[in-house]
């Protein structure tokens, strides 16, 4: 089949999925997660398909597959909208559909298939266990299956195919909708058990501060259509003469001296800003732990805060634009400030949390800064090539995350002993409970923290701060290298607490390994997390460098109008790496063995002292938030709009009016209502009536003499007008 | 080699004696088929205005095609009810089914 | 160059050399081509009442007409003798006009179809680029004889008779549309010249579901087999040509059996490769002997069903096409579409069987719906059904 | 006076007759079978026009369609076997005055009409016109809307024309 066909097909099968589950097949569990993941699986197969062709052709940048049709008539033009593969979308559609899958195939495990209905789970709540009684008689607590099993593959039906338009489209109007289709979903999600109240709030938390993003975005895009009327990235990002006309105009108004480009940049930027969490829009992502772990590891590591970077990425031409060698423009550096501060930020708040998904969400987060902080340098290859390793490896990590809570849950339930299964301290050697997790954790955690040569997270790192040091961007690349150390330091940490040691719970000692649906993905994902770094190893790096050519930079780099050029190789960089790396790591351990017992204190505290409280609450940015912004809108709202305006100023006119006009209508009423008014109207009635019995007897009930009738008047008026406008001329 | 003019006028002629029909015949059916002479006639207006004035679009093809699909939706609508009326009030003559008078 | 092409041109060289204008030789040319396409066809008719009252002997067991001739094949000749000779009765209170002109009608209609069938790849008469939707036109045309005889004959068994009949054309023509639309799809093209070139495999192969509709609903169109209920004698003694004698009969007569075999000679062209065959290329006369043997043998399938089934119902029968058929060959005509669409620039082999799958596939489906609909039925049926019991009476009374 | 133009003028005249019996005849079945005739005329008019695909389908919908469903509903819907009397109503003559007003008023405005006499350009022979109206119908910027909507409609009409000429139960 042809592959603009096929490309169009991708798109099909997971939205169908998501019909035919809301609308038929949601009574039976077992038909909705085998159309869950049959339409996965499908999508999988085509982008693979796709993938293969697409790295097997020649010069994809220059020639992509594109099929596009007219959609909206804009007066005399259409808004054409349709998909594109370019090398970018290939290797994000590589890395999205087999993410896509294997969280798909872990959904089912992870919301206990095949186990008996709660005895007390009420839709809308997490599944509590169901008792059962045994060959003996004994009576054992089993987790249950989750209440709302069909409708949460029918939400990440939906979600997938948010994401697979959002990376196929080769416009910013269907990547918009893709983009919004995304935010929906994830606050279904994560609101998922709407029961719990902290759900209730991240999910609106989530929504509301991703549509602050959404909104400059939404600006962005109206300026963009407005300026070059088309929305399609080949028409805008991929002819030079459109670049630098939006790069030479200066922006409306003209304010901070941007041009067009970087102002529209910028505005998209934000979008980016909310929905891939960097500051000062992080807040909402780590309370979105409180949806289902699958979906963490969709919104997290596949797809959502992926597309963010990606939609950056597509637009690396537009916020170049205009950029002489070396030195940046606005938009660049916006992007390398933000970036850069907040991969440093997140991971320092990820070292003092407890949670074992919340650090990984604000792993999540430096991560991501650090994507754009590699774009904001200029590094495009690299960031795209972090953004994948990173996918990988991070999807990886929150399935295996997943994967303790739900061995400790299981755990939990067996020893009846209410302890939180998610808090690092009371876990500890769960290496031997659940080995295929501890080895699939701990590729992951070194890939994360860069673990030399072997890992994908090693050669992504690598790239980018041999870039920053590259070009010269000393203080970005130390701020990443910082962060890189505290990356290293508290994968460690979680994996020490996690896995190394001895339990230090009961439930941690009855912690049991979890069904091959959640295990296989982790394994696959694992393969992935080393490997996917290896398509990416410079030539001139010693050794092994050149063994496997840097296809990567090739293929990804042709996305562009000019072959970037890949830097060239500097030892300051890979040692740094190196030693922030080892030396990370190496702390992590040595500092985090120690914790022997849940009461144990955590050992940074006294090091760190007050510092770490602050870092244990995020430094306060709730509270802050709540006090900036909620507190006075809730003041406003409260006092000025309710309380003075509406009651005294609205209400008193209101009253005043009221008074007025009733004295007004009843002087009406005697003097001019009764003898005028109805005089008048009695008047008209009797007139209307004597009118009725005059034309009585037109009305025949005889169609024909109706159409006769009609007809003369229609060809005596048409004469009349005839010879007025006609004649009279 | 044939004038449009002649195209026009035959449509015209036969227009207006599906006109007369409807306007003068007593069964309803009959009124049902002058309104098919007209319909007809201003389908060939499209087309004979497609060949003449427009041959490379096909409009006035896709015209008659819809007034085609219009004619067999009015007719059968149209029969269904004269049936129905014959059931309840044994006539299909227009002028005695006017319970509408006055 | 095949003997016909050759001497047209001949006939054309003689008359422009006679110096005729040419439009003038084109006229004669046509109509000499008319005259002699119908004269074939009209003798194809007189075989076919032959062949006709044989099979139907064999198929009851019996010899057939053998006294005439050798196996009896002058018999149809003597049989149109009777017919001319015998008194054109014109019943009191007929519509004149309708009257004559629906035979005429009946006959026409089915001569008309044979203008567009090929009957080699160089002898056919007018490749018109809408030839399927022709085969419909005319059938409608001779649905309207049929009313057109059944009201004009002034006989309640007759008007009831052309009812039925219309009815049941009207209905089976809509599968029969749609059935023919799918070689039209395939061979992307509505001229019958072009789909019987396009069959490099026989669409009976690729669509044999579409076939076996076109099949069906032709059947009922012809208003033989199990659906002649129009001329059902035990009801309405002889349908809509009850009043009809003499030769009038007659080509309502010839007129029936010639559009059996000319749906025999369609079905060949649509899915049965028309004319091909091998060395037609080198003798394109060899077509002709290619179609008529394929035509045949499906006339002789339409004969075979005819005596083998009993008469259905009347709303057996539209509930059949309703609710069984016109269905059917709408997920059909989707399915194939669809397939086609996906497909059609695959290798030929993949393309070719995966459309066989897909017909088997849909055809399966429909079958196994209806048996479980008939399942209920019968249940449904079998339940307040009057079971002859014995006489409780009859049972206790004392034997003395 | 070629033979193109002659065949015109035989099917025009044959078309007008016929329609003019349709609206005249006293015995409606007959009047249903003239409008048949005329309706066969426009077809040979539209071949006359190079749009065989129509001429087909109107044999196809008006003869076999809806001409058979006029003759049934007559059938249906006669007290008597044969209708006797003249069959306009009172206001005929209105009727035949206004008609013949507006022929002489559309006549009047083709006189005025400078394109009323454009040559007839030949068709170019790449031009397949089913084809063309196939595509044309189904493009979504072009009437594939249209299309639709009438299909809609059709459907539409099935449903109610069964709806309304259904025999009720009740009564």
């Amino acid at each position: 089949m042809a592959t603009e066909t096929l490309i169009w097909l991708l798109l099909v099968p997971p939205l169908l999925a998501f019909f035919l589950i809301v609308l038929f097949t949601n009574r039976s569990n077992r038909l909705s997660h085998i159309v869950g993941v049959g339409a996965a699986f499908l999508s999988w197969l085509g982008s693979m398909v796709v993938f293969y062709r697409a790295v097997t052709t020649e010069h994809l940048g220059e020639h992509p597959f594109a099929s596009s049709f007219n959609w909206l008539a804009t007066g005399d033009t259409y808004l054409s909208i349709g998909l594109l593969i370019d090398p970018l979308t290939a290797v994000t559609l590589f890395f999205v559909a087999w993410t896509i899958l294997m969280i798909f195939l872990y959904s089912v495990g992870y919301h206990n298939f095949g186990q008996p209905k709660g005895d007390h789970d009420r839709p809308g709540l997490p599944p509590h266990g169901a008792t059962m009684i045994d060959a003996h008689g004994h009576s054992h607590t089993v987790p249950s299956i989750e209440p709302m099993y069909a409708r949460f593959f029918a939400f990440i039906g939906l979600f997938a195919f948010g994401m697979y338009l959002l990376v196929l489209s080769d416009n910013l109007v269907t990547l918009f909708v893709g983009w919004e289709i995304m935010g929906l979903c994830s606050y279904l999600l994560i609101g998922f058990w709407y029961g719990k109240e902290s759900a209730r709030a991240a999910m609106v938390k989530a929504f509301l501060t991703t549509r602050i993003g959404d909104m400059f975005m939404l600006l962005g895009i109206a300026y963009l259509y407005s300026f070059t009327g088309t929305l399609s990235f080949r028409d805008i990002l991929y002819n030079q003469e459109m670049l630098n006309l939006l790069a030479s105009t200066p922006a409306v108004g003209g304010f901070l001296g941007l041009s067009a480009a970087g102002l529209i940049g910028i505005l998209l930027f934000f979008g980016t800003v909310g929905k891939s969490a960097q500051f000062p829009l992080h807040v909402w992502l780590p309370d979105a732990m409180e949806g289902p772990t699958p979906v963490s590891a969709m919104i997290h590591a596949a797809t959502m805060v992926s597309a963010g970077v990606y939609m950056v990425i597509r637009f690396f031409p537009l916020l170049s634009a205009g950029m002489e060698h070396g030195h940046l423009t606005t938009a660049m550096t916006v992007l390398s400030v933000v970036g850069a501060f907040t991969a440093l930020f997140a991971a320092t708040i990820a070292l003092a949390q407890n949670d074992i998904k919340r650090v990984l969400a604000y792993s999540t987060i430096s991560q991501l800064g650090y994507m754009i902080a590699a774009l904001g340098i200029g590094a495009y290859v690299a960031a795209a090539f972090h953004l994948i390793t990173h996918a990988f490896f991070k999807a990886l990590l929150f399935l295996g995350s997943g994967s303790v809570i739900h061995g400790m849950e299981h755990g939990v339930l067996h020893t009846g002993e209410h302890v939180d299964p998610q808090d690092m301290y009371n876990m500890g050697g769960l290496r031997k409970k659940m080995p295929i997790t501890f080895w699939t954790f701990l590729i992951g955690g070194f890939a994360l923290s860069g673990f030399p040569l072997v890992t994908a997270g090693f050669w992504s790192k690598d790239e980018i701060l041999a870039d920053a040091w590259g070009h010269g961007h000393y203080i970005v690349f130390g701020v990443l290298a910082l962060a890189a150390l505290l990356t290293a330091f508290y994968t460690m940490r979680q994996i020490t607490l996690t896995f190394l040691g001895e339990p230090r719970t009961k439930a941690a000692e009855h912690a049991q390994e979890t069904p091959w649906t959640m295990t296989l993905p982790l394994s696959i994902l694992a393969v992935f997390a080393v490997v996917a770094g290896w398509v990416g190893i410079p030539e001139h790096f010693p050794g092994i460098g050149g063994l496997i050519p840097n296809w990567f930079n090739e293929f990804v780099g042709g996305t562009l109008l000019e072959h970037p050029v890949a830097v060239d190789f500097n030892f300051i960089p890979l040692l740094t790496s190196l030693v922030v790396a080892l030396g990370g790591l190496w702390a992590g351990w040595t500092v985090y063995s120690r914790v022997k017992t849940v009461e144990t204190v955590d050992p940074l505290k006294p090091v760190l002292g007050g510092f770490h409280t602050v870092l244990k609450n995020k430094y306060y940015f709730d509270e802050l938030y709540e006090k900036i912004f909620i507190r006075p809108a809730q003041w406003l709202s409260a006092t000025f709009a309710s309380l003075w305006m509406d009651r005294t100023v609205i209400d008193g006119i209101l009253h005043g009016v009221a008074a007025f006009t009733l004295q007004v209508g009843s002087a009406l009423l005697r003097y001019f209502d009764t003898p005028v008014v109805n005089g008048f109207g009695n008047q008209v009635g009797e007139s209307a009536k004597k009118l009725g019995h005059l034309l009585r007897p037109i009305q025949t009930g005889r169609i024909q003499q109706y159409m006769i009738l009609a007809l003369v008047s229609v060809a005596t008026f048409s004469a009349l007008f005839y010879y007025l406008l006609v004649y009279t001329r | 080699m044939i004038p449009l003019s002649w195209y026009l006028i035959f449509a015209a002629a036969l227009f207006c004696t599906g006109l007369f029909g409807v306007l003068a015949r007593k069964n309803s059916i009959a009124i049902l088929m002058g309104i098919e002479l007209m319909l007809n006639s201003v389908n060939v207006n499209l087309v004979a205005f497609w060949r003449y004035r427009t041959p490379e679009t096909i409009t006035g093809q896709v015209f008659a095609i819809i007034v085609f699909a219009v004619a067999a939706a009015e007719v059968a609508v149209g029969l269904a009810l004269f049936i129905s009326i014959y059931r309840r009030r044994n006539t299909v003559v227009a002028d005695e089914i006017n319970l509408l008078k006055w | 160059m095949d003997p016909i092409n050759s001497i047209a041109n001949w006939l054309e060289g003689l008359f422009t050399g006679w110096g005729l204008a040419p439009w003038l030789v084109n006229l004669i040319l046509t109509g000499l081509g008319i005259v002699v396409l119908s004269t074939v066809a009209l003798i194809v008719a007189i075989v076919c009442v032959w062949i006709e009252r044989k099979v139907v002997a064999r198929f009851q067991d019996r010899l057939g007409p053998n006294r005439l001739g050798p196996f009896g094949l002058v018999q149809p000749f003597a049989d149109i003798l009777k017919l001319l000779l015998k008194e054109d009765i014109t019943p009191t209170g007929v519509d004149k006009i309708p009257y004559n002109i629906s035979p005429i009608i009946a006959l026409a209609t089915v001569l008309i179809l044979w203008g567009i069938i090929p009957l080699t790849p160089t002898v056919l008469g007018s490749d018109i680029n809408v030839g399927v939707l022709f085969i419909v036109a005319m059938g409608a045309i001779s649905t309207l004889g049929i009313i057109m005889a059944g009201w004009a004959c002034n006989n309640k068994y007759a008007l009831l008779g052309a009812f039925r009949m219309v009815a049941q054309m009207v209905s089976y023509e809509v599968p029969m549309v749609i059935a023919l639309m799918i070689p039209v799809i395939l061979a992307s093209s509505m001229g019958i010249h072009q789909i019987v070139e396009s069959q490099s495999v026989w669409y009976i192969f690729v669509v044999p579901l579409a076939a076996l509709i076109f099949l069906i609903s032709s059947q009922a169109e012809l208003g033989r087999g199990p659906f002649d209920l129009a001329e059902a004698e035990s009801e309405i003694v002889a349908g809509f040509h009850i009043e009809y004698s003499g030769m009038k009969f007659g080509m309502f007569y010839a007129g029936e059996l010639l559009h059996a075999f000319t749906v025999g000679a369609l079905f060949a062209s649509l899915f049965l490769g028309g004319w091909s065959g091998p060395f037609v290329e080198q003798v394109p006369m060899l077509g002709v002997v290619y179609l008529f043997t394929k035509a045949l043998f499906i006339y002789w399938v339409i004969m075979w069903i005819k005596y083998s089934l009993p008469r259905l119902r009347i709303d057996h029968m539209l509930s059949f096409n309703w609710k069984f058929l016109t269905p059917l060959a709408l997920a059909l005509l989707m399915v194939v579409a669809l397939t086609h669409k996906l497909l059609s620039n695959t290798d030929p082999w993949v393309y070719v069987l995966s459309m066989l799958v897909a017909n088997i596939a849909v055809g399966w489906i429909a079958l196994s719906l209806a048996r479980r609909r008939a399942i209920i039925e019968r249940k449904k049926f079998e339940e307040n059904r009057a079971l002859a019991r014995p006489a409780e009476s009859a049972a206790a009374a004392p034997t003395s | 006076m070629t033979a193109v133009q002659i065949i015109f003028l035989l099917v025009a005249a044959a078309t007008l007759g016929a329609g003019l019996l349709v609206v005249t005849a006293h015995n409606l079945i007959h009047a249903a079978l003239w409008l048949v005739v005329s309706l066969f005329g426009i077809a040979v008019l539209y071949v006359l026009l190079n749009a065989g695909f129509l001429a087909v389908a109107q044999v196809v919908i008006y003869i076999g369609a809806i001409a058979i469903l006029v003759i049934f509903a007559i059938m249906l819907t006669r007290k008597v076997a044969a209708d006797s009397g003249p069959q306009t109503n009172s206001n005929w003559g209105w009727g035949a005055a206004l008609a013949a007003a507006l022929f002489g008023a559309l006549f009047w405005i083709f006189q005025g009409w400078p394109g009323i006499n454009t040559a007839l350009q030949p068709l170019s022979e790449s031009q397949d016109t089913v084809v063309q109206l196939g595509q044309a119908l189904l493009a979504p910027d072009e009437y594939l809307l249209v299309f639709e909507v009438a299909s809609v409609l059709l459907l539409a009409a099935l449903i109610g024309s069964i709806m309304i000429a259904r025999v009720r139960k009740d009564s």
